[in-house]
């Protein structure tokens, strides 16, 4: 694939550049859908329930029923609403979430941009989306919808700052922005992952992103019990559907991040196991964050909003701050004895 | 070099907006519409709603999107600094020190002044 | 490539000295417990100026030192500039101690630890020689300032008057950027001696992008320093602002941007034979603009504060005539012109502002009638008020005086007969409103009771006049050791 | 200079001169300090497109454009910092209502 | 003997030794501080009045006293490169001269400030700082005679202004700071034109170079004599050549533009017609005593600056321009009379007198010839002396009356005849009664222009007899008129006081002097007309060759 981006441009090598996109577009709605569902189901076995099972065999058409569902209700937009920046919201949630997937590597093989930038872009772009909340609970004009629609971007940009931090540490020993070369730098066994060097960064980083995707225990801007819902109290339909898309594909997202800085990305946790395909080390890794966040969302009650903030800025960030000098300085070390 | 890697970008972005508006422009032909004006009502729990909702927003948002803009701009020089730190030999770790000590000075000042504590819902 | 190095840091020991006080200042404010007063704040403030300023003096005359390619440059321009501008911080220093209630300024700490930054931005700007530098140390002192205008957080006046300069600030800011993109664009550097050499190689090709950057340049730092017709912002920042800040603003952010500009014109532009005549030129029409326009507004006002920030315009115009003369067979000391004028206008202007803060009152009357019979209240103060004023007003035997005569011998020297003209006419236009005070303080009565200065106030005023003096009786030995210092080829051109 | 960096310099000036119209014209307050956002971002969009195609192609624009937006950001957080301090004490926010000094 | 001493500066600075020993006397001790202030004005008096003697000893010297020490030396530019030349430096010289010249109108300074410091015995308020200003003001005017160099000059020249303004705008009438506004706001254009015309001087003509070891040093000065010598007597100097480039060189233009520019500003002090409205303000608001030294000093460092540095240093220019300067001179002289006698009011009535007067000043330099410049000299002493008189008598006058209107103030010879004497006797001074020294200043002006332009002499011969109309009309009337006023008619008005009378007597005593026995004053300026002359001469050889 790399080989074939870096020729020229034909309207055939476009078709199939789409014909990638609409893959992978395809591939994440199929993933949403059944990480839905097995979310319902693990917080089911959690709870000693049973979880979805009517809806086709084992439930398995549960969330594709739920999604016509959503197709096919009445839309409305409530007449306080900001019509223009209501509609827009919900769309602008979805296009950063989807688009900061172009970066990530799979496998030695499946890479889709390879981006010298490509933490970068996924930084970036991933920070689109708390304006997108914001802003639908502003055009909402609902007093739940502004307080979750607040609330969020406190918390999201609260967060922001020791999710990029703590991966600054990752860069520090890679050297590189580039996701590929930060893979390749941990090659060779898990003892090689970033994770074990980088130990405070990844709790960080596990820390912040669950808070980042707005999950349990960190899920205050929507809370249901005080908030109704918070930012989309006033979304029904698709749009309330695009909102929740957003959500589980940074779901995807943010496991495979984690799966590239720090657990190795494709690489097999050890050498023997090479025979074994890196796409399904990875998607091993994938599997074991995403069942993690579903985890901890069974488990934990939601944190209060005055220990969510004191949490990020007084722990976390001095931590993730900790990190990068302890990182340079152990690099400094250790050029100086060797 | 990397131009068409820029490509597939643009068509995940573009691909990140089509979906939605061809979601939605299925959804308005599958999905009914029956105007109600109670439909079209702000929900309050519900009450009727009271005074407008848009109302000013809490002061502390405003110093947690100071402290953001803050740090994000320092990791606007971590960046560059931890990708060529390699190269750069230890005076820059020195001077990265420095810079991140005022900033920290910058926290501990926010911290003391109770700005980091959240008072509001 | 020359990357900065740990023994480059003994370089940087005035600006680290500031820079260490004010994240000491900041802990000292947090730790120390809210009963203890906050002077010693700022005496360890004077305490850290002082110190830098040793260590700024101790490197005077030694050979210049040129940090990271030049772009940071410590040399004898920058170090005479430095040794101004913490001169001028610490008087201003010295007038906010004991004078700034309780009320006035809810957070004393972080006044006198914001200051510090923005004398530091100031020194960046004079050591510059890289344009990166030169907006990093502009926009530090900018962005202290902005804050420091707006410190009187519960008064509506003040908090107008910081928005109004964040907002002229900013867009000085940027026009200046745009300006400076251009520069870039044209020679791939940043470094001011390298875009000398584009611009002189490339002329032909550019030479409208060169005007445009030129334009945009002049019109940012104009605004800056509050050149008209770029001034409409400061007399309504100076009369909002604390009083102490307003001296600092008329004084040591006008100076720093004229130490930049000056250094900026002459390294990229007035040295290209291509241009530098549109470029005095245009200097030139500034510089008759702002005199003309500055001193024709004063004569309206009755609020001190804005009177003198239009005296402060006018000045601005003065200052621009040593920048609009060319060097020439016979003139060759632009810049002994411009800073014994700076040095001059620095001392007369603080030490008027500081004759106002004792005499409105706590700020409660700062219009002219509160020097009304002065005299009779407090005759040492009318006294040095006569002096620093006579000085503004240009007459002799006082440093206004000689500085306006070397910036008006040079315009002679280089025949620029009608801009020297035009100094001395708007000077004798600004005895009118100059005497005006002299007409409050000695023939105006009022019946209140003597007046009592602070300590620290009455020192700040007597070292203005006794400077402003002593500039006045000995000119020849200040210019002599700036003219003896300085060293065109060395100390001011880049690369 | 590169012939394609005349379309960059193009909406460069032309967001210049929309910032800068904005920032001399508009009433709201907050506006004012967006058009200085967008003037400012007009002269890192100008640098960038040096950067990459201008007479001598550099690293250093692109480095100036990354001081740039450090120091326009914490302006503006400045100029928002006084502006609520003015509104507390005055309840608004436009600029033709801000004639108090000179008065 | 007196020339081994530095009595130049030692006469200058002489009144600043009472400004010293005022500064440590309480202001409460109003007798202690007019007495010290009297006597500090005396020491001056007595020190020109030895120098003016010791001068006539040996006029055959023109400048007999002379001081220079080099006060400020600043170097300019080390690095810049005309040929050959390392350092360039601007100097300010202390430079003090005596001439036949500055020496009679520095005697005059010294005596109208005696006798106005004892005319001031009367002034209600503030007295130490009055005095204290007073003396200053005579260190600036004595400055101003003496000053050789451009810069000292001017800041003498400076140096009178702010006492100035205080002296009017504190002790003077109801008007007084519209006055004193008025005063400074003219004389301080006139100043700042007359600063442009000598900056413009110093950076042509006012270089010296200097050669010691190889290095030749250039140094610019405002010192007269340099550049007087570097205009007339060397005429290969580079201020008589054109080079290319050449930054010294002066063009006719260039000669054309500092006189006119040099007349206007002395014009402003003189005053010249258009530009004296500041005067009759000053003259109608000040303390008497204030006006006595505006009147019989100030209008004169006017006209002393215009033939020091505006008539000598150009000649040619002043040559062409003679006529239009007669015709000036006389539109003042009819223009101010005329309007003298339409005045009600005495001090108005004595402004544009004076403004007819200092035509006649005019008319005398217009003439360029030794008896027309004498004219211009004597009528300078003379209205010095005569203008000083009549307002220590219109002070006294109002000290009692309250007023000045002509009208009201009819019939004083019954009561007070003393003062009624002096009165008559300064009008006749003023109109010109041969014996008084008015007649021969004003004759001998007339008598240069003659010389002339006998035809505009003749016009201005008009003013004479105008002169003479308002002056018997208005001091008539005052003394011998029909007692209108009631004040006058009651009987209380004193006749003058042993103090009033004693500055009286000793100024009529000097007009008397002059119109008797004019070689006293005409003595010592013979020789330095002389100089003068032969100065024009050189001039117009050089402009021919």
């Amino acid at each position: 694939m790399d080989q074939f981006l870096d020729q020229a441009l034909t309207p055939a090598r476009f078709a199939l550049l789409l014909g990638v996109g609409v893959a992978v577009l395809l591939i994440v709605l199929g993933f949403v859908t059944y990480a839905i569902y097995f979310e319902r189901k693990v917080l089911g076995w959690m709870q000693l329930r049973i979880g979805p099972n009517r809806t086709g065999p084992l439930g398995l058409l549960q969330t594709v029923a739920d999604v016509f569902k959503l197709l096919i209700k009445e839309d409305t937009i409530p007449h306080k609403a900001d019509r223009g920046l209501f509609i827009l919201a919900p769309a602008l949630a979805f296009v950063p979430s989807f688009a900061c997937l172009a970066v990530l590597p799979f496998s030695e093989n499946l890479q889709l941009a390879n981006l010298n930038v490509g933490l970068l872009y996924y930084a970036a772009l991933s920070s689109i989306t708390t304006i997108a909340i914001v802003l639908g609970g502003w055009a909402s004009n609902n007093k739940y919808a502004l307080l979750g629609g607040m609330r969020s971007a406190a918390q999201m940009i609260s967060y922001e700052i020791p999710l990029v931090m703590s991966v600054v540490g990752v860069v520090l020993l890679s050297g590189s922005l580039n996701l590929r070369n930060i893979v390749e730098g941990q090659l060779g066994g898990f003892w090689n992952w970033n994770f074990i060097p980088q130990i405070i960064g990844f709790a960080v980083f596990i820390v912040a992103a669950v808070s980042e995707l707005n999950r349990t225990p960190f899920d205050l801007p929507e809370a249901e019990s005080e908030l109704v819902a918070g930012y989309h109290v006033e979304y029904s339909g698709f749009r309330f559907a695009f909102f929740m898309l957003a959500e589980y594909v940074y779901v995807f997202a943010i496991a495979a991040l984690t799966s590239v800085l720090f657990l190795g990305g494709w690489d097999a946790p050890l050498p023997v196991l090479d025979i074994i395909p890196g796409i399904l080390w990875f998607a091993l890794k994938f599997s074991f964050v995403v069942f993690f966040l579903i985890w901890i969302r069974g488990t934990l009650p939601r944190v209060r909003i005055d220990q969510l903030m004191g949490l990020g800025w007084k722990v976390l960030l001095p931590l993730a701050l900790a990190n990068i000098f302890i990182t340079a300085i152990v690099i400094e070390l250790k050029d100086a004895f060797s | 070099m990397y131009n068409n890697q820029y490509v597939l970008v643009a068509i995940f972005v573009a691909l990140g907006v089509f979906l939605p508006v061809a979601a939605l422009t299925i959804g308005r032909w599958l999905r009914p519409a029956r105007p109600v004006d109670e439909k079209y009502t702000t929900y309050e729990s519900g009450n009727e709603p009271v005074g407008d909702s848009q109302v000013r927003f809490n002061i502390r948002y405003y110093l947690f999107a100071l402290m953001f803009i803050i740090f994000d701009l320092e990791t606007v020089f971590l960046y560059p600094w931890a990708v060529a730190y390699g190269k750069l030999g230890l005076f820059a770790l020195v001077e990265m020190l420095i810079f991140v000590s005022l900033l920290v000075v910058g926290l501990i000042y926010a911290w003391k002044k109770k700005v980091l504590t959240w008072t509001s819902i | 490539m020359n990357a900065l190095q740990a023994g480059d840091l003994i370089h940087l020991l005035p600006e680290l000295i500031l820079v260490g006080a004010a994240v000491f200042l900041t802990l000292l404010d947090l730790a120390l417990p809210r009963r203890f007063g906050r002077s010693a704040l700022a005496w360890l403030t004077l305490a850290a100026i002082a110190g830098s300023a040793a260590a700024v003096a101790m490197k005077l005359g030694d050979e210049p030192v040129r940090l990271l390619n030049d772009s940071y440059r410590i040399e004898d321009y920058a170090n005479l500039f430095k040794l101004v501008f913490l001169g001028g911080g610490a008087l201003v220093v010295l007038m906010s101690i004991g004078s700034i209630r309780d009320d006035e300024i809810p957070h004393k700490g972080e006044y006198f630890y914001l200051f510090l930054p923005a004398l530091v931005g100031a020194m960046v700007v004079a050591s510059s020689g890289d344009l990166i530098t030169l907006f990093v140390g502009l926009e530090l002192l900018g962005i202290s300032s902005y804050v420091l205008v707006g410190m009187r957080k519960g008064s509506g006046t003040n908090n107008e008057a910081a928005f109004k300069y964040v907002v002229t600030g900013a867009i000085a800011s940027a026009i200046l950027l745009y300006g400076f993109s251009f520069l870039y664009g044209m020679s791939g550097s940043t470094n001011l001696g390298a875009i000398r050499n584009a611009l002189i190689q490339n002329y032909e090709q550019y030479d409208a992008m060169i005007y445009l950057s030129f334009f945009l340049v002049l019109a940012g730092f104009a605004l800056k320093v509050a050149a008209a017709p770029f001034h409409a912002w400061a007399p309504d920042v100076y009369e909002g602002a604390p009083t102490p800040i307003t001296a600092f603003l008329a004084v040591v952010s006008k100076l720093a941007a004229f130490a930049i500009l000056f250094r900026v014109i002459y390294n990229v532009y007035a040295l290209n034979s291509h241009l530098y005549k549109d470029v005095l030129l245009a200097l030139a029409v500034l510089a008759a603009a702002a005199m003309i326009l500055g001193n024709a507004l004063a004569l309206k006002q009755y609020k001190v504060k804005r009177l003198l920030a239009f005296s402060g315009i006018a000045n601005a115009g003065y200052l621009f005539v040593p920048l609009a003369a060319n060097f020439s067979l016979t003139h060759y000391n632009n810049f002994s012109e411009l800073l014994y004028y700076g040095i001059a206008y620095a001392v007369m202007n603080i030490g008027a502002l500081a004759v106002l803060m004792a005499v409105s009152n706590r700020g409660e009357n700062e219009e002219l009638s509160a020097f009304a019979g002065l005299y009779h209240r407090a005759p040492w103060t009318a006294a040095a008020m006569t002096i620093l004023l006579v000085s503004l007003a240009g007459l002799p035997v006082t440093g206004g005086f000689f500085g306006k005569l070397f910036i008006l011998l040079g315009a002679m020297q280089t025949e620029l007969y009608w801009l020297g003209a035009v100094m001395i006419v708007t000077s004798v236009v600004s005895f009118y409103y100059y005497f005006g005070f002299i007409r409050q303080m000695y023939m105006r009565s009022s019946g209140s009771t003597p007046l009592s200065l602070t300590g620290p106030l009455a020192v700040a005023i007597w070292i203005c006049t006794v400077l402003t003096l002593a500039l006045g009786f000995a000119p020849h030995i200040v210019i002599g050791y700036m003219t003896d210092l300085f060293q065109l080829q060395s100390d001011f051109l880049i690369g | 200079m590169n012939d394609l960096a005349t379309p960059y310099l193009t909406l460069g000036a032309i967001l210049f001169c929309v910032g800068l119209y904005g920032a001399l014209t508009k009433r709201n307050a907050v506006i004012v300090l967006l058009s200085i956002e967008l003037m400012l971002n007009a002269v890192n969009l100008n640098l960038v497109a040096f950067a990459k195609l201008g007479h001598q192609p550099s690293l250093q624009g692109q480095i100036f454009s990354l001081f740039n937006m450090t120091v326009a950001a914490s302006e503006v957080a400045v100029g928002i910092a006084i502006l609520i301090a003015l509104f507390r004490n005055r309840g608004t926010v436009d600029v033709t209502e801000m004639d108090s000094l000179n008065k | 003997m007196l020339a081994d001493w530095p009595i130049l500066s030692m006469l200058t600075f002489s009144p600043l030794l009472g400004f010293l020993v005022l500064l440590f006397v309480p202001g409460s001790q109003g007798r202690a501080v007019k007495t010290i202030g009297l006597a500090a004005t005396l020491l001056p008096l007595l020190l020109a009045g030895w120098m003016y003697v010791d001068y006539n000893l040996h006029t055959r010297e023109v400048v007999q006293y002379t001081e220079q020490h080099t006060w400020i030396r600043i170097p300019l530019a080390i690095e810049g490169d005309l040929t050959g030349v390392s350092d360039y430096y601007l100097d300010f010289v202390y430079k003090l001269s005596a001439d036949g010249l500055a020496l009679p109108l520095a005697f005059l300074t010294t005596l109208v400030s005696a006798m106005a410091a004892l005319a001031a015995w009367h002034i209600k308020k503030r007295w130490k700082t009055f005095f204290l200003l007073f003396l200053l003001l005579e260190t600036g005017m004595l400055g101003v005679f003496f000053a050789r160099d451009l810069f000292l000059f001017f800041l003498f020249f400076e140096l009178t202004l702010i006492p100035m303004f205080f002296l009017i705008g504190i002790w003077g009438l109801r008007d007084r700071e519209r006055a004193a506004n008025k005063f400074l706001l003219y004389n301080g254009i006139g100043s700042a034109i007359m600063l442009i015309a000598f900056f413009i001087i110093v950076s042509t003509a006012g270089f010296t170079f200097s050669q010691a070891d190889g290095n030749t040093t250039l140094f610019y000065s405002g010192d007269l004599d340099v550049i007087l010598a570097n205009v007339f007597q060397n005429t290969q100097s580079y201020v008589n050549q054109a080079f290319e480039g050449s930054p010294f060189y002066w063009s006719g233009e260039m000669k054309w533009t500092l006189f006119i520019l040099l007349l206007i500003a002395f014009g402003i002090k003189l005053p010249i017609f258009p530009f004296h409205t500041w005067m009759l303000k000053v003259h109608a608001e000040a303390h008497p005593s204030v006006v006595m030294i505006h009147s019989g000093i100030l209008l004169k460092m006017g006209a002393y600056g215009l033939l020091r540095f505006g008539v000598l240093l150009f000649p040619e220019q002043a040559k062409d321009a003679a006529l239009a300067l007669a015709i000036i001179g006389v539109v003042n002289i009819l223009y101010g009379a005329l309007l003298a006698m339409r005045q009600t009011e005495f001090r108005l009535m004595l402004a544009y007198s004076s403004v007819s007067h200092m035509g006649v000043v005019l008319l005398g330099l217009a003439a360029l010839n030794a008896t027309g410049i004498k004219g211009a000299v004597f009528q300078l002493v003379s209205h010095g002396l005569i203008s000083a008189l009549l307002f220590l008598i219109v002070g006294s006058l109002y000290e009692r009356t309250k007023t000045t209107e002509i009208p009201q103030l009819g019939g004083l010879a019954s009561s007070m005849p003393f003062m009624s004497g002096m009165l008559l006797m300064a009008g006749m001074a003023s109109l010109g009664l041969p014996g008084l020294s008015g007649f021969v200043s004003e004759f001998m002006a007339f008598l240069g222009l003659f010389g002339a332009y006998p035809w505009v002499a003749a016009v201005g011969a008009l003013g004479l007899i105008y002169t003479a109309v308002y002056v018997l009309r208005g001091i008539m009337g005052m003394t011998f008129g029909r007692a209108a006023a009631p004040a006058a008619a009651d009987g209380e008005l004193r006749d003058a006081r042993f103090l009033e009378a004693l500055p009286m007597i000793v100024l009529a005593a000097f007009i008397l002097l002059i119109g008797i026995y004019p070689t006293v004053l005409s003595y010592p300026l013979e020789h330095t007309v002389d100089g003068f002359l032969q100065q024009l001469q050189a001039a117009a050889k050089m402009g021919g060759s």
